[in-house]
């Protein structure tokens, strides 16, 4: 089992569907927990959107990452709406901008489309860490894979670490978004847009898997 | 409290496209839907005068889309369900509303319409279309205090931002003139909601959030957003006392004050409700001596089913009672 | 389904008085109320004009204290919930909306409305008030078989009368011809309605009838009568295509028939549903060429939050149209 | 004990006052009733109407019978309204029609009392027997209060009449009110009108048992 030095558009494109199939499996549940803190649709509108940026991405001739990537952005923004369409396609704009004019993305390339994308949301959301949003499951899984010296033990420990962010969100009082209303209500809910985060690193990971288990 | 589950609809992932064909049929002599889902007056506003849109999220009917017509909107951009539209959408929304005198675009804040119409706002001028400004506009009290108040929640008073603004915007070239009126009705007004029930989801069939039959919530946010806490449900009296004077103590409205007031039903409250918690709200007003100079109670801004209202204070002079006056022809807003 | 059965109310006693003490507040502009409990316009008809009454049992709401105004009603005459007035107040609000041109009493078939008027007329004989007339209204296909029109009950669809006959009564000094416009678009028009859930008495706190959660009921009355029967709730759609055809083949409604379409919501129906139903209605309609002139979508008749609906059909020709247009101004019922 | 040969205006009183307080002990009896066939306040208005007829039937002085049969007619009518309202309000005045001038009321002057009350009933309504009303009860009432000999034996009978009458209607289809529009569904409930009716010759019968006990 070796490590994949770069990742191709084909690789890029096959995340995308691998993300949207992850999210649709976890529709009710996404929707469960942001019912309990918001307005209950983050499942049924994340997992229409993203199932849409996948076939889209797939209809794609000869794109390069940042196609892929820009695609992405503006089917999820625009199908997805609200502020989670804004804050996911913002992740996925600031990555295709950062990905401009590369055929493939060596881990470091990687390494800077995540930490643009992770800041595009923080300062379109005016949000941070602690603040009971995606971020508390985004920033450290970018911090995590930045820190990895390839791209599996990079999914790997983002994986984990976006879970373990967003199980951190279980304890904190929202500053953003709808939960921000409720207050100490908020307690011993696990934010909706940080679990999705987390399902997005665990996809990736899982298909990175497959990959290295080929060659 | 229970709420229904089961609605009347067809596919549910074709509500809004269904409600918007049945609705621009129904209301054919006031607007008309594009190809691209925007609502728009069937009779546009003549050329060089400010054009006036706004994008939210659906599930509120009559809000927004029976807000387009004379002296009103130029354009609504209408969302899926309590989901802000995207901004490719808001773009297409602000050309379909532009005059020749610059577009003014309402926010009713909450975080995804703001995000929306900022990265909207970034691609016009990414794309060169020039003279578009938005306006940030929030009225509800419980969502945060005093002092902060460009961090409260857009909800039913903004109604009164609404009818007046698109009043003033009907005759004016002037965008600037147009945002700082708007931001001067805003400035005006404050709003408390209240519900006694949840309501579903017509995306999901689930109940939107949990309360129980004896309970009562105030400060309600328009999407069952929870508020400042529950308590068990009091008399249409005991609510008034409860709800009303945080609202007067927040402008503060004051002795002398002329105001509308604006009891909103967020879904399936009777009118013979709103009218017995009317007569508290005359009662008091009338006590402190603040004078009313026109009442709206109806279904303005709802939350689908919810049984809940909100109630609203505007304070008016003479150029905004003048507006308020102005004629209006929306499906759902009608000023003779 | 289930209902809450708590309200926002004060002394289920006092509930027509709270009522009508805050709507006539809210509404100052527009109506009065008597002392003797009557709402009445703020500004009277001139002399010489027919005046135009109805008494009804309240819990209705807007209908019809809302109903009262330029070119609509002269007086209501606002009964407990759900129970008409009697006859000696019904004798009250003929004396207040006579303008020396006589008065038409307006009766929505209910055997207590009619028993109560037809009292009331009796009494206006041995008081020798004169030139008093009634007419009988109905409009609900569901009430009784083809051919026995005059036993079927009064819904929604009459205010299609409301409006029609208001704005004829206007201009006119001939209470006979004010009848026979009554019987004219009565006859013209045809109404089935359902509902999804019950609705709770404001009186006893109690529901009012039962029907379960996956369950509709079509030919439902404004007072939760029941109808033709129970079924499984279905779609939007299929609901359209139970209720449309009867109401057509009644008329019948023919090819090139020009109509008035309403779409009453009988409380807590979301107009959003609302909108999607009329999305079949028009595809239906237009399948059969029946050309749809007006609509109305919207709470006109409500049974307290009941959540259901009523579809109306109103066939029109030249003069009914231009009564359509004509304008009017009640709380609940504007057209400019 | 022996029968008592007329009935005064103060027996008349009595009966007014022993009918309201029957019919508001069994308010929500007969609201529930109604609610199975009507719209669910028969108990309510009926108990209202006729507590309210029984205050101003007190406060009357000097007053003959057919005063306290037009007051009673007359409060039941404009404060109960409705269908009832007119129906029982229709009772009490052509009974005081009847009773005109009349200082008391012999046994044959409360037949035609009765008498004019049914059928002022029945033309108001344009009902008869059968069709599950009031008039179920009513009729057979009135029919075994005139063939007594005497008032306790009367209202005695018309009192187990109108009980039988109320009973009968449990089998029957609604033909007026809005129990009409439920047509088989109304089958195995008692109508609530018949069911006042029955409270009311029982409230006369139980009153009258007390003043025979007095002499
Ligand atoms: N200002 C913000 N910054 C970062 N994330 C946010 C912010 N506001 C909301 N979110 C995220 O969006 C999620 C809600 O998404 P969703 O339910 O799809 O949108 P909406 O709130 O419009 O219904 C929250 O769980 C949170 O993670
Ligand atoms: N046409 C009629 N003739 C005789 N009795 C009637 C008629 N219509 C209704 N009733 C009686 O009235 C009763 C209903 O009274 P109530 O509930 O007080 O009036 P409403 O139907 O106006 O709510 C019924 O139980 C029935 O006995
Ligand atoms: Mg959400
Ligand atoms: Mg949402
Ligand atoms: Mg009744
Ligand atoms: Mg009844």
């Amino acid at each position: 089992m070796t490590a994949n030095i770069v990742i191709t558009s084909q690789q890029l494109d096959d995340m995308i569907v691998a993300i949207a199939a992850q999210i649709a499996e976890n529709r009710d549940l996404l929707n469960q927990l942001d019912s309990a803190l918001g307005d209950g649709d983050h499942g049924t509108s994340i997992s229409t959107a993203f199932s849409s940026a996948a076939e889209q991405v797939k209809q794609l001739e000869d794109a390069q990452p940042a196609d892929i990537l820009k695609t992405t952005a503006s089917v999820v923004m625009n199908r997805m709406g609200g502020a989670s369409g804004a804050l996911f396609g913002t992740l996925f704009m600031k990555a295709a901008l950062t990905a401009k004019d590369k055929t493939t993305l060596t881990k470091s390339d990687m390494d800077a489309l995540w930490q643009a994308g992770l800041d595009g949301v923080k300062s379109r959301g005016k949000s941070d860490v602690g603040d009971k949003t995606m971020i508390d499951a985004l920033s450290p899984a970018v911090q995590a894979f930045c820190g990895a010296q390839d791209f599996g033990s990079g999914w790997q420990s983002a994986a984990e670490a976006a879970q373990r962010g967003a199980k951190s969100t279980k304890t904190m009082i929202a500053k953003h978004g709808r939960a921000k209303f409720i207050s100490e209500r908020a307690i011993g809910h696990q934010d909706a847009g940080a679990t999705s985060i987390t399902l997005m690193f665990e996809a990736i990971y899982a298909y990175w898997k497959t990959l290295e288990g080929q060659d | 409290m229970s709420s229904r589950k089961q609605k009347l609809i067809n596919d549910p992932s074709a509500l809004l496209a269904d409600m918007l064909t049945g609705f621009s049929a129904a209301y054919a002599d006031v607007v008309r839907l594009t190809d691209n889902g925007l609502i728009v007056r069937r009779q546009p506003k003549p050329q060089g005068k400010v054009g006036l849109v706004i994008g939210n999220g659906s599930g509120h009917e009559p809000a927004m889309i029976g807000l387009v017509g004379e002296g009103l909107f130029d354009v609504n951009i209408p969302g899926e369900i309590f989901t802000a539209p995207g901004p490719e959408r808001i773009v297409e929304g602000i050309r379909a509303a532009d005059h020749g005198a610059g577009v003014l675009v309402c926010v009713s804040h909450h975080a995804g319409d703001l995000m929306n119409a900022e990265m909207a706002l970034e691609l016009c001028e990414m794309e060169d279309i020039e003279n578009v400004d938005m306006v940030i506009l929030y009225d509800d009290i419980s969502s945060a205090p005093k002092g902060n108040e460009p961090e409260r929640r857009g909800t039913a008073g903004l109604f009164f931002v609404w009818k007046m603004v698109g009043a003033f915007a009907e005759t004016s070239d002037d965008l600037s003139a147009c945002k700082a009126m708007a931001e001067k009705i805003r400035d005006n007004t404050r709003t408390l909601a209240m519900a006694l029930t949840s309501c579903a989801s017509p995306v999901t069939g689930e109940i939107m959030f949990e309360i129980a039959d004896d309970e009562m919530e105030i400060g309600m946010g328009v999407h069952g957003e929870m508020g400042m806490g529950r308590q068990k449900i009091v008399s249409a009296e005991e609510t008034i006392d409860l709800m009303l004077p945080p609202i007067i103590d927040d402008l503060p409205f004051k002795a002398d004050d002329e105001v509308l007031v604006m009891l909103n039903n967020s879904g399936s409250m009777t009118l013979m409700e709103l009218f017995i918690l009317y007569k508290r709200v005359a009662e008091i007003l009338q006590e402190k001596g603040i004078r009313v100079y026109k009442s709206w109670i109806g279904p303005y801004a709802t939350t689908q089913e919810m049984a809940g209202f909100a109630l609203s204070l505007c304070k008016v002079d003479d150029e905004l009672k003048h507006l308020w006056d102005a004629p209006a022809n929306g499906a759902y807003l009608k000023q003779l």
